[in-house]
């Protein structure tokens, strides 16, 4: 038996990623369950599932707690969410992120995958979704189950030009996937953030042309976050709070505000 | 747009949260001298943790019973200068909360109640609630070849509270903050119940960008699927905004994805079903009602 | 007055019950070809035990509910000649039956709830509903030198159903049968939700004369305390019964013990509020009301 | 401590009955409870209420199940409730009777005090409501609390003009009441009257002047019993049935029906 779990955010899709693992484990005669977790699920709120892969009577129904597997849809989410927190130590993290494994900083000498599922979603789907690219991954680095199940599974779950987008997501994540040692450190450092940051639930964030900015405040009004002061006129952004709605890019009457990618500033 | 702002950053609402936007500016026009209620639901998320005021919350079922009890409550230690409100979403203002809101309405408690209406059960997954307008794809109205999604209409609110005859019933957008802000700074000046009834669309549930959030508000006011108006008391019904010529209303449906299913029939439907009404609505423009 | 008697002699309810008029009435315009349903209230006691036909009760806020999940029953059984009648009083309409009527009222459901009003909660002794008229007294709302009965007037339960838009609305009165038999006659035979609210006055909890029942059921139309009107399909309103000229409403109110308090200013401002009312309905006579 | 139960009607004061005669105890420095019988109180059908005197640490709380005294507040009640139910062998019955006690017919040798309340009321109060007038033969019968107790219950009870038409009715009935040995006999039978028969709920009931009624069916329309027929195209009475409550005299348009009281036929 193997358990998996998977770190994502609501609107990336990991309980339907762990739905589309279980489901193609089944087609491969082996029993699974897919376990979201109970929750309020809120578009850009962490969020987990988990999938459990075995023989009928070895299948416990509950949560997991020591997974053998972790996977991560959203290259930022480990900043602020302990990812390793009861993997086994033969275990192996599989991580969104543009870096290789070897440059991943972690405190135990678990193997790492890195794949960097955001670039191939935007690429393929044209929306940061990363729960197909990221099951590229598992596939490659793991072996657990084989690449046309997980294509098979997709390919059930939607019809049509958008099942076939999916399929290029995972098999494209699944030639991109490295798999390597991290960096072993004795602490790892995240982004000091004030309390109650949401700023790691931005994947874009809007940056205001302070020359286009005639100060007519309508993001202020409008912005769901109050993130926006009004600095001599201009509209100034605290990205400590900003969640990246992008509702001013989209109101702004003089297109003085643009957005992002967060990934662009780097890791 | 003046009034302070009480509302402080770093709540859990979704990205492009409209019940966030209407927080900010229900409270700027409520200011300070504020208690207010809860029942679960988004608003409550929304509102819980970031509000520098008292407040407190109950079940879904005694939204009515809690604000009722702390206004009077208030009234007999003498206090007369707060605004008593209830903030509660469609489940716990037009479904589960509708009994107590009927009662306190009946009653006519000084109150103020607003319903952040995102037109289903968002909080818990997006299950259809009676606000849920017709056609609308929710996780219990799908979408298929046989099933179109909700089979009727969403229950009209502001008219079904205005039978009760209270002291001010409105509706509000936030994508028309003035109107919205100036309809609770008149009504608060009111003794008796007051219920505004706002549009708060939602990025997750109705499937839109979260960009989008205030563009698909304007969209249907502009259309006339949600008409702006308030009806003050002796009931007196006043449209507070009229477009010359209304949108066609497949501008708002087509961004958002729980109306992805529709036919040309049923847009046509909807559309014929909104010219009806927004006809009936000029007539009424300025009259009293029948009751 | 044709139709065969399917009520039979025998029931508990009181000396001189309106409740077991309205039974004979109604259930002579149902026909044999009926379920109905019960929730608690004297309305149970008067039909659950000589009525010859199939019926069940659940709990007051269950009643809504109950009678849905048996028009659905019988639907998907492809049984479609039978009237499904919700038959509840007003505390299991107006108040904690509300929101089971609302919800089935906002699908529409296909059955016809007769709202049995006797103004107050008389199985139990008496305490104040939302149906209770303004200055009745109640146990729960005396009448001393400061209180003055019920401060709120009754719930206007017909617009409020009526703001559903549902198959058909009516008012009826146990004193105007063939008007009563009439509406339940010609609304049976809608598809959708029908709703008839029905007057029905009690000797006990009023405190007139048993043998007076009728006399104040006529007495409070004909002033027009108990306007009789219908809403049909489309939303068309229409006064089933205009006297020329309106009765003084303190015929009707002098016969009621629970009115007995009343100063002459209290009485002029029943008269009043009756009078603008009155007005009102005539003007909207034969008109479409507004959504 | 004295067990009191009281039977009666809704509408003729049971409840009310009881509490006064608690209160009369009170005022007599004893402890004392009324206790209602819980249930819907429906006008006309049968009632009881219960009351306890005694002293404070003598006093339970629970219902009277074998009564000292049971006094009964209408006269054809006793048709139907078993009103000697529980009645220890040393009790006392005080009946709404207009015979004297050696008619009244019983199947053990109880005390019995009677007196015809129903003509006091009718005289006093006019109205039918027995429940001051019985008091007053309770005193007069029991000799358990004194009149003037129960005189100053009524008087807080009712002011003005109501308190004393009521206090009269205490005193005409403490004036007329009986006492002596009732008839022994094997059984007591009273009318045979068919399965959910209302018949004794009445204290008037209607009579129809044939040669009067012009057969217009206003009575059958409003009847809420369904207990008038039409025969030969005029309205006939079902007394079974009937509960007395008056509707079809007032409704007939040609005066064709007269309520008459039940007394009058005798018991």
């Amino acid at each position: 038996m193997i358990e998996i779990r998977l770190h994502g955010r609501g609107g990336q899709g990991a309980v339907t990623a762990s739905r589309l693992l279980a489901t193609a484990a089944f087609l491969e005669d082996k029993h699974s369950q897919s376990i979201p977790m109970y929750g309020t699920e809120r578009r850009g709120a962490p969020v987990t599932a988990f999938v459990r892969i075995g023989e009928k009577d070895k299948m416990v129904r509950s949560l997991i707690h020591e997974p053998d597997y972790v996977v991560v849809l959203d290259s930022l989410l480990r900043k602020t969410v302990n990812i390793t927190e009861g993997l086994k130590d033969d275990g192996m993290l599989i991580l969104n992120s543009s870096v290789p494994p070897e440059e991943i900083e972690l405190l135990k000498p678990y193997k790492v995958a890195t794949v960097d599922a955001t670039g191939i979603a935007l690429e393929t789907l044209g929306r940061p979704i990363t729960n197909t690219a990221i099951l590229g991954a598992f596939v490659k680095a793991t072996g657990e189950i084989g690449l046309e199940s997980v294509i098979e599974a997709v390919k059930q779950q939607w019809k049509g030009t958008l099942g076939e987008i999916n399929v290029k997501a995972v098999e494209a994540a699944y030639e991109a996937t490295e798999v390597g040692d991290p960096k072993i450190v004795a602490e790892v450092v995240g982004e000091k953030a004030p309390a109650g940051s949401r700023a790691d639930w931005r994947t874009f964030r809007p940056v205001v042309d302070l020359e286009k900015c005639t100060g007519c405040r309508l993001c202020w009004v409008y912005c769901p976050e109050h993130c926006i002061e009004m600095v001599d006129d201009k509209s100034v952004i605290d990205y400590a709070y900003c969640k990246g709605c992008g509702i001013c890019v989209e109101e702004c009457p003089v297109g003085a505000i643009e957005m992002k990618s967060e990934s662009e500033r780097g890791e | 747009m003046v009034g302070e702002e009480i509302v402080t950053s770093g709540s859990t609402s979704c990205q492009g949260c409209g019940h966030a936007i209407l927080a900010r500016l229900a409270f700027k026009a409520f200011g300070r001298k504020t208690i207010f209620t809860l029942v679960p639901g988004c608003i409550w998320i929304t509102l819980s943790r970031n509000i520098p005021l008292f407040s407190t919350g109950t079940v879904f079922e005694g939204g009515g019973a809690l604000v009722s009890g702390i206004t009077n409550g208030l009234a007999a230690r003498g206090i007369e200068d707060m605004n008593v409100v209830a903030f509660y979403g469609d489940g716990g203002t037009a479904d589960i909360g509708l009994q107590g809101l009927s009662g306190a309405a009946e009653r006519n408690e000084n109150v103020f109640w607003i319903c952040a209406d995102n037109q289903a059960y968002m909080n818990t997954g997006g299950q259809r609630s009676g606000a849920t307008p017709k056609y609308a794809q929710t996780t219990t109205t799908p979408a298929s070849y046989i099933r179109r999604g909700k089979r009727t209409k969403r229950k009209n609110l502001p008219f079904i509270v205005a039978a009760h005859d209270v002291a001010y019933v409105g509706t509000a957008s936030i994508a028309y903050p003035s109107d919205l802000v100036g309809k609770i700074e008149y009504a608060k000046g009111l003794k008796g119940f007051k219920f505004l009834h706002v549009q708060s669309p939602c990025p997750t549930g109705w499937g839109f960008s979260p960009s989008d959030t205030i563009k698909v508000a304007r969209l249907t006011v502009q259309s006339g699927i949600w008409p702006l108006f308030e009806i003050t008391e002796g009931n007196d019904f006043r449209l507070t905004y009229k477009p010359r010529e209304l949108k066609p209303v497949g501008e708002a449906l087509g961004l958002q994805r729980r109306f992805r299913h529709l036919t040309d029939g049923e847009s046509q439907e909807i559309q014929s079903r909104v010219n009806g009404q927004w006809k009936q609505l000029l007539e009424i423009d300025g009259k009293r009602l029948p009751y």
